[in-house]
């Protein structure tokens, strides 16, 4: 089994990390009862014999003894990541996975990328060599970070590079929250275009997920919860959303409830390569089967449901609604409508009792309502993990390479240009050494480029399905 | 399609080859039956198949294969002089009763001339340590019979893998019509007990003495045969068949032949080989790059000795040739082409001889084995590769245009021994 | 075996009255299955009932396996014709025979004449015997040469078969592949349980030299109805061994009486004005075989002189400047020598494979594991290495063949515009 | 003989625990409706073939697992451990860390070459446990990257050490849509090399079986395992014991030789397919009786009208009319879906299977021009009833029934090339794009020979 590790860079990565972390905690815990250390914790979890000091104490195999997690935490700011450590957590991390300034990088992608990033470069390269030696099989980084403010989009692009250049077969899957038309962080356009170039270099595949989406998705669920529709239906506790205890809190901290889909769309993206099915799914897959062309790597997703019934025996229709949720345009984790873009791939990764008859069905009568690229007309990736999410009985994780994600990066072209011709800003950026206009003019022919490619794809959408000439038999 | 002459014979060659080919499976096959059941009643855990039944059913299980493929041995010789042992015991228990009682099952004297039948069982007691390997147990689902046996507390004896009870000692049996086979007619061996003995020490097995005096007679009349031919040669005998085979030829009106197809065929075969042979060592030559003068020079000595011998060679030929167009041809009869034999010890040695071929071990057997039908299977595909080069180039170079389809089945039989395939795609896809 | 002995010709009887009846009463029982005495007595006298035994005779002497069942179901034309091939194309020199009736109905002394004819050019008497052979030990033959020869004569359902399309013929092709793979296999696991069985049985033979048993042996053991069979027919072959020896001893007078057959016989008329309806085909090695050994030869040649002119011009190069003393005149002679020597064992290789040096015929095996310089016993090493080196011939041959006929097609295809041919990838 | 199985990623490992668990049940079922004695016959054969040695009397599968991921030949090893009645051989796996993530090029110019010599290993130990070997099976999935990469190069390998041994693989054809997005280009990747190096490949179609479960079987809610059943019960209607010859009372001792020379001499046209009949639930079975002219009569109307299952058989469909001439390239639209067959072998068995008349396979008709019935046609037989049918009868086919779907995958797979997708994943591991146009142009040939019978 393959090990995968966290980066979560600034704070809202660390944020949604910390979900991550306990949610996974939890869905091992009711998963693995026993408490055996097996190969399916193995991949997020190291357990460590606490007894011994320093880092000998790696246990593999036998009663799980401590778990820490695969995971570096990096903030140029102290505030969230100390949280963390003296909240519930803490046993999870150890101090020495942590890398923390005080400074902060002031909403400034070139303070995080050029100035902590050659300032913490070594540092940052022990932690990861540390995390990468504790692994038996490397497979997977993943990154968390934001793209508006400094740290996260700054010094987390430049650690993109860094992965590729230290540990170039292992993959990197970016999780990049986007910042909403309304951010208060007025430099956001900037760090997230200059952001956009990196990610376009250098990552092997990155979930776009935008705050706006994810806030219009808890409004909805407060919506139907508290309407009390469902109040005879709805499980307690089964929102995708809650974390324990948490669930009446939810009004004060909608990041909370935000950062929980975030973690649950991590989990259920790594579940088939974690537990057993029959038809599995390994990170590496997604990749291969997403990803046509190099540069085209932005994945849409959505995860459904987000809650559930209290009767886990649903009915087929239920389940087909599950498919049918997964491609509205309100279940994206980004604004995006798939279903009115033209599709290059999409992968459906289910969990839980589901079977391969349901799949199919369901993907035979979605079809015709999608519209594919004419060369990729039956781009279905599927897998079938048998463990569900905790206190589900069944999941649906749906991975869209769709042109739907153009209009995202040509409204950010705006307001970017919009500052950028005002030279609005620049000379914070521009006093940083090492960073110049033509990293802006760089940056944004780059995400320009990507814009043309979505639109040279989805110009194919009008034009008739024909088949290229074959190769021609002579007999 | 092909034209019917040509159809004819490549398909008549062919076929010819798969005959001689199920030919030789078959024999093998029967070969493989009789070893194959050899192997199974002793074998301790055979992973042989047992054959389906052919006698009448009886209560009986046949022996179900344990496993164990690999052959102690030490230890499966010892097994095997052990059952020797016990079958001389059983048959003299077998042939004293038989002299008191006439009862069915004695009489069979079965065990009296056969013990190689139980000697090719295992017995492995399971009460019985010692020198019984470890790894030994009992073969499952054997109906056994106990054969009380002077100084072996208790042998266990099981019946042979297919037929009926042979009850022994204390256990009388039902004779079956399984029985049937294990009579010996005693017409055909003279019944001396004492001819089956088993040295107590060295488990020297001795076949029946009728069969012994055969066989020694036997290669002492194919030694004398063998031997008496030379001496022939210059005795009277010899010169009236000369003289015989002179008058036959000057009867007959026509001239003395230099030599006779068939002679020819084998001259052209050596010089196939000599042709081979001669590539062969200038490839060698060639290969190697002289040091110095020496070598060179003596590369070069080689070189030009080679050529003189082949054109020695393609001179023979050439007289051959002609010597063969004088003979006119015939039409050819139905049928399929006849083969002359490659030129290995043509007439060297008719006879059989009772020479030895010793090999050390089973890889070492297989690899010969496997080498021999080798070389017969190229052999033969080299005629097929003649035959087919003969019969289907010309029909594929008259063609005007040639038909694609037969130019792949051609080129994949010709060049690629029909395993593999080329493909003719049209130079521009939107053409067609 | 003594009421045999007791028939042995006391040679002092031999050349007294009765010789001759027996010595062909002898051939007649060394023959298995052989022709009774009178129907020789009848032969001489052209008497047609003595014809279809004869032609059966001669068949069995002139197909390679007539043992097999196969050839026993053949009709008598078939083998009439096959005997009328067989014999033309070892330069039998009568005629008459080719024109003979084939359905038996005469020419019995035509046919005594081709029968005497064979067993005076060789030991074929002694062949038929080798090949009806008991076998008690583990035979195996060393070459394939009897195996490849053993074609046999045409199947009955070798009727003429319409037009065929290629496809047909790559698929018979294709089932020869996966017989010969077969057959493989088999070999093997009888290999493996041959070497089993000697194994097992090892030191059980009372012959030293051998050791072990045979399959044949140790079945007799095991199966005494089967061992009885065995015995039976070993001594029918011991009496037909004796028989031979007999002839051998009494066969001059068989000679003299021969004499005697043919001059009864009219002289032949002359070849022109005979000529048969048909003469039997010469069969396949004839012309074809030796014009593709020609250019085969021919192709050697040049590529052996333009290698030689190269290496003299390089030669000339390098000891174009040096001069020539006397020591040189030696080294060369020497030189000569060796090389001379080396070439005449080259030739000596393809010529003497008529001597029995080369391994050749059945031999019994025997597992014997300690290396013990075994006299003139065979050894499995010494069989691979001449096995290994027929391989490598014979696959250099196929290889030319192939590379032959790709040049060929390749000529055809570059004549053909607008076609891309893709060949298949090498391995 | 015996035949060592490989069993290749997941698709192939999950498959081949239900094939010798199908075989192992069979062979020890009660239900042979024969004699005690020929039922013992019929189990040693089975067990020489496809078992070996017992250790503490559980029967040992002549099997390699391979997977590049460990999770499913744990499981599929603890399965066969806790039937308690076979097992796998206790260090017959391989496996590693990290799969070959759906990418035919990784399993087979990264893993393939890596792991080569491990892998041999394995199998050349499980080789030498048989006495004598007749050949392979190997057992993957076209779309993946294990077992369709590693596969392939496995099979070259075996082609490479093994040349006298018979190579067959049991090639799972994916879903028309929906498993994985590659497939196209890892299926024609796969099935040019095989065609290269391997001697015959029983194709099996999920959309064919997964049709079946739902169908006949009559599964609400069909899972992977019971398409492996249904897949693992046509192999073994196939290669479980039969009579040598008629009237014999010997097992054919080397049926997978027997079969290739009789389906797949031709080197253009390697590729089986199996149907069967009658094939129901548990329940259905109880209430329904067959004759041998009935079964016969379906198998013969799904062989020409090309259907994979007896339910919703084309009954119009009817061989040509024999005597015209074949004009050449004119197939695509010859008699209605007339399904050509260059070569069949049918194998009966159960009750009566003597008196199964066969006459309506022999019909020239149902073949190409080029072959005859009696060179094309072939019986197998045994009265032993085969798992729970009292009758049955297996068709195996070297006919066009492939070529449709063939045709698509190329089709699929050429058009994105054409727009170069997804190529930079192979070129990555060293498949360029020549190899690809390679594989194109086999498969196209192939496509254009079968459709030319």
């Amino acid at each position: 089994m393959t090990q995968s590790v966290v980066v979560q860079i600034g704070q809202c990565g660390n944020q949604i990390g910390c979900c991550f972390w306990d949610l996974a905690l939890r869905e091992h815990a009711a998963v693995n009862q026993k408490g055996i250390y097996d190969e399916a914790i193995s991949s997020f979890f190291r357990n460590v014999d606490t007894r011994v000091a320093g880092d000998g104490g790696s246990i593999s195999k036998g009663k799980i003894s401590s778990l820490k997690a695969r995971a570096v935490l990096i903030d140029m700011e102290e505030g969230v990541v100390n949280e963390i450590l003296q909240g519930p957590l803490r046993d999870v991390f150890d101090s020495k996975q942590l890398i923390t300034d005080i400074s902060g990088s002031g909403n400034n992608w070139a303070m995080g990328h050029k100035v902590f990033g050659s300032l913490y470069q070594e540092q940052i390269l022990e932690k990861l060599r540390k995390s990468a030696e504790h692994c038996d099989c490397l497979q997977c980084f993943f990154i968390i970070h934001s793209m508006g403010g400094g740290t996260g989009s700054g010094l987390g692009t430049f650690l993109l590079k860094v992965l590729e250049d230290e540990f170039p077969e292992v993959y990197r899957f970016v999780t990049s929250i986007y910042p909403s038309s309304e951010d208060d962080v007025i430099t956001s356009p900037y760090n997230s275009i200059l952001a956009m170039k990196e990610l376009n270099e250098h990552a092997d595949c990155v979930l776009p997920i935008d705050n706006q989406s994810l806030f219009d998705i808890i409004s909805k669920i407060d919506l139907v919860v508290n309407s009390g529709k469902l109040d005879t239906t709805v499980k307690p506790k089964s929102l995708v959303t809650s974390s324990a205890g948490a669930l009446k809190k939810q009004h004060k901290k909608p990041f909370d409830a935000m950062n929980n889909i975030v973690a649950n769309l991590l989990l259920n993206l790594t579940s088939s390569a974690r537990f057993e099915g029959s038809l599995n799914m390994d990170l590496n897959e997604i990749s291969m089967n997403l990803v046509p062309f190099p540069q085209l790597h932005y994945l849409v997703s959505s995860l459904t449901p987000l809650y559930t019934l209290a009767d886990v025996n649903i009915p087929p229709r239920r389940l087909d609604q599950m498919f049918s949720d997964a491609f509205s345009k309100d279940h994206q984790l980004m604004r995006a409508d798939p279903k009115h873009s033209l599709y290059l791939a999409c992968a459906l990764m289910v969990r839980g009792n589901v079977q391969i008859s349901d799949l199919r069905r369901n993907i035979e009568r979605l079809k015709p309502s999608l519209r594919f690229v004419s060369w990729n007309q039956e781009g279905w990736k599927t897998s079938l993990c048998s463990v569900p999410p905790v206190g589900h009985s069944h999941s649906l994780l749906a991975l869209a390479n769709n042109t739907c994600v153009k209009p995202t990066f040509v409204e950010l072209r705006e307001r970017f240009m919009r500052l950028y011709k005002k030279k609005a800003h620049l000379h914070h950026y521009l006093q940083v050494e090492g960073m110049e206009e033509s990293c802006f003019t760089e940056a944004v022919s780059s995400l320009s480029a990507l814009i043309q490619e979505y639109n040279q794809l989805d110009a194919t959408k009008s034009m008739p399905v024909a088949d290229i000439p074959r190769l021609s038999i002579a007999m | 399609m092909l034209p019917a002459g040509c159809s004819g014979r490549l398909v008549a060659e062919l076929r010819g080859a798969l005959d001689a080919c199920a030919e030789r499976q078959l024999q093998l096959e029967q070969s493989l039956l009789v070893s194959r059941r050899l192997l199974r009643a002793w074998e301790p855990a055979g992973t042989l198949a047992p054959e389906p039944p052919l006698g009448p059913e009886t209560k009986e299980e046949a022996p179900s294969p344990a496993c164990t493929p690999s052959p102690q041995d030490l230890k499966e010789l010892e097994l095997l002089t052990q059952a020797l042992e016990k079958a001389v015991r059983v048959r003299k228990v077998i042939s004293k009763a038989g002299e008191r009682d006439k009862a069915p099952s004695l009489k069979s004297g079965s065990f009296a001339t056969s013990p190689g039948m139980t000697a090719s069982i295992p017995t492995r007691a399971p009460g019985q340590a010692g020198s019984h390997a470890s790894e030994a147990k009992p073969t499952r689902g054997v109906r056994q019979t106990t054969v009380p046996a002077k100084g072996h507390p208790e042998h266990r004896l099981p019946s042979e893998g297919n037929r009926a009870h042979v009850g022994v000692g204390a256990r009388a049996t039902r004779p079956g019509p399984g029985l049937r086979d294990k009579h010996v007619a005693p017409s055909a061996a003279p019944q001396d007990p004492e001819a089956f003995t088993l040295k107590e020490k060295g488990s020297l097995l001795q076949l029946p003495a009728a069969f012994r005096k055969a066989a020694s007679q036997n290669s002492r009349l194919w030694a004398q045969l063998s031997s008496a031919q030379p001496r022939d040669s210059t005795d009277a005998t010899t010169a009236a068949k000369t003289r015989f085979l002179q008058k036959m030829q000057t009867a007959s009106g026509r001239p003395w032949p230099r030599l006779s197809a068939v002679e020819v065929e084998a001259e052209v075969g050596r010089l196939q080989e000599a042709c081979s042979l001669l590539r062969l060592r200038m490839r060698e030559e060639l290969s190697v790059a002289p040091t110095d003068w020496m070598q060179e020079y003596r590369c070069l000595l080689t070189l030009e000795g080679l050529q003189a011998v082949a054109r020695q060679c393609l001179h023979r030929l050439q007289e051959l040739l002609a010597a063969l167009a004088e003979q006119p041809l015939g039409p050819c009869p139905v049928g399929r082409p006849s083969r002359a034999p490659p030129p290995c010890g043509d007439g060297a040695d008719p006879f059989w001889s009772p020479q030895l071929l010793l090999y050390s071990s089973t890889q070492e057997l297989q690899t010969l084995v496997t080498l021999r039908l080798r070389v017969a299977m190229l052999d033969q595909q080299v005629h097929l590769e003649k035959v087919l080069m003969a019969e289907l180039l010309p029909l594929v170079s008259s063609q005007e245009p040639p038909s694609l389809a037969l130019c792949r089945a051609v080129h994949s039989l010709l060049c690629e021994g029909g395993e593999r395939f080329l493909t003719i795609l049209h130079d521009d896809p939107a053409d067609s | 075996m003594g009421r045999r002995r007791r028939l042995l010709v006391n040679p002092a009887a031999e050349a007294g009255a009765g010789a001759l009846p027996k010595a062909i009463a002898a051939l007649s029982r060394s023959l298995p299955a052989g022709p009774s005495p009178e129907i020789f007595r009848r032969a001489k006298f052209d008497r047609p009932e003595a014809a279809p035994a004869l032609w059966q005779l001669l068949f069995r002497f002139l197909s390679p396996r007539s043992i097999g069942g196969a050839s026993a179901s053949l009709g008598l034309e078939a083998q009439a014709c096959l005997v009328k091939s067989a014999l033309r194309s070892q330069g039998y020199p009568r005629q008459v025979l080719a024109q003979l009736p084939e359905d038996g109905s005469r020419g019995s002394r035509e046919l005594l004449l081709a029968l005497s004819w064979l067993l005076a050019r060789g030991p074929v008497l002694e062949r038929l015997l080798a090949q009806a052979h008991v076998q008690l030990g583990d035979e195996m033959p060393v070459c394939e040469c009897e195996a490849v020869a053993s074609t046999g004569p045409p199947a009955p359902h070798m009727e003429a078969e319409g037009p065929v399309d290629i496809r047909c013929v790559q698929w018979l092709m294709g089932r020869l592949r996966f017989r010969w793979r077969c057959l493989t296999a088999s070999q093997q696991e009888q290999c493996a349980l041959l070497s089993k069985i000697h194994l097992y049985t090892r030191g059980c033979h009372s012959d030293q030299r051998l050791g072990h048993l045979s399959v044949a042996e140790t079945e007799m053991l095991r199966d005494p109805e089967g061992g009885r069979q065995l015995l039976r027919r070993l001594e029918h072959e011991n009496a037909g061994l004796e028989a031979a020896l007999q002839w051998r001893r009494g066969e001059l007078v068989f000679w003299r009486w021969m004499d005697t057959v043919l001059g009864a016989c009219p002289p032949e008329a002359p070849a022109a004005a005979a000529q048969p309806a048909f003469l039997p085909r010469i069969p396949e090695r004839g012309p074809g075989q030796g014009e593709l050994v020609a250019r085969e030869l021919r192709a050697l040649q040049e590529e052996l002189c333009e290698a030689t002119e190269r290496r003299r011009a390089a030669w000339e190069a390098r000891v174009g400047g040096q001069g020539r003393g006397p020591q040189w005149s030696s080294a060369r002679q020497a030189l000569q020598k060796a090389v001379d020597q080396e070439l005449a064992a080259l030739q000596w290789a393809w010529e003497q494979d008529r001597g029995p040096a080369r391994p050749h015929g059945p031999h019994r095996l025997v597992r014997r594991e300690d290396e013990a310089p075994g006299g003139q016993d065979l050894q499995a090493a010494e069989v691979i290495r001449v096995l290994r080196s027929k391989e490598a011939c014979l696959e250099a041959v196929l290889r030319q063949l192939q590379g032959q006929c790709r040049q060929e097609l390749a000529r055809l295809a570059g004549a053909l515009p607008g076609l891309i041919w893709i060949l298949p990838p090498r391995r | 003989m015996s035949i060592v199985t490989v069993q290749l990623g997941q698709c192939g490992n999950q498959i081949g625990f239900e094939v010798f668990d199908t075989l192992f049940s069979d062979s020890h079922s009660s239900q042979g409706l024969c004699s005690k004695r020929e039922n013992e016959a019929y189990q040693a054969s089975c067990k020489e073939r496809f078992f070996s040695e017992e250790e503490n009397g559980v029967p040992i599968a002549r099997a390699v697992l391979v997977d590049m991921e460990p999770k499913v030949i744990n499981q599929t090893l603890s399965k066969a451990a806790q039937s308690g009645r076979w097992k796998y051989g206790q260090h017959a796996y391989f496996c590693q860390k990290q799969g070959s993530g759906n990418n035919w090029a990784y399993g087979y110019s990264v893993h393939g070459p890596r792991h080569e010599e491990s892998i041999m290993n394995l199998i050349q130990k499980e080789v030498e446990k048989c006495d004598s070997l007749s050949g392979f099976f190997i057992i993957m999935s076209m779309a993946g990257g294990t077992g369709s990469g590693i596969g392939a190069f496995v099979t070259q390998n075996l082609q490479d050490h093994y040349a006298h041994s018979l190579k067959m693989n049991q090639i799972i054809w994916p879903y028309g849509t929906g498993e994985v997005i590659v497939q196209n280009y890892n299926s024609i990747l796969t099935l040019s090399h095989l065609y290269r190096s391997s001697d015959a490949l029983l194709v099996h179609e999920n959309d064919a079986v997964h049709k079946i479960c739902a169908k006949l079987m009559n599964i609400k809610q069909i899972s992977f395992s019971d398409i492996n059943q249904v897949l693992a019960h046509q192999l073994g209607s196939v290669f479980q014991p039969v009579y040598s010859a008629e009237g014999s009372f010997h097992y054919r001792r080397n049926p997978l030789g027997d079969l290739m020379e009789n389906l797949v001499p031709h080197p253009e046209f390697k590729m089986l397919g199996v149907r069967n009949i009658p094939q129901m639930s548990e329940n259905s079975l109880a209430y329904s009786t067959f004759t041998w002219a009935g079964l016969l009569k379906h198998l013969r109307q799904m062989l020409i009208s090309n259907a994979k299952m007896e339910e919703g058989i084309d009954w119009q469909v009817r061989p040509p009319i024999s005597g015209l001439p074949p004009l050449g390239k004119m197939p695509l639209n010859k008699e209605l879906h007339f399904n050509t067959s260059i070569a069949n072998l049918a194998i009966l068995r159960g009750k009566d299977v003597q008196s199964a008349d066969l006459e309506g396979f022999k019909d020239p008709a149902l073949y190409t021009s080029w072959l005859e019935p009696v060179d094309a046609f072939n019986v197998w037989k045994t009265q032993r009833a085969f798992s729970k049918y009292e009758k049955s009868a297996s068709l195996v086919s070297n006919s066009q029934f492939l070529v449709k779907p063939l045709d698509m995958i190329v089709g699929k797979a050429w058009n994105m090339f054409a727009s170069k997708a997804y190529l930079h994943q192979y070129t990555k591991f060293g498949i360029e794009e020549e190899d690809f146009l390679d594989s194109f142009t086999l498969l196209e040939q192939v496509v254009a020979s079968y459709y030319n019978l």
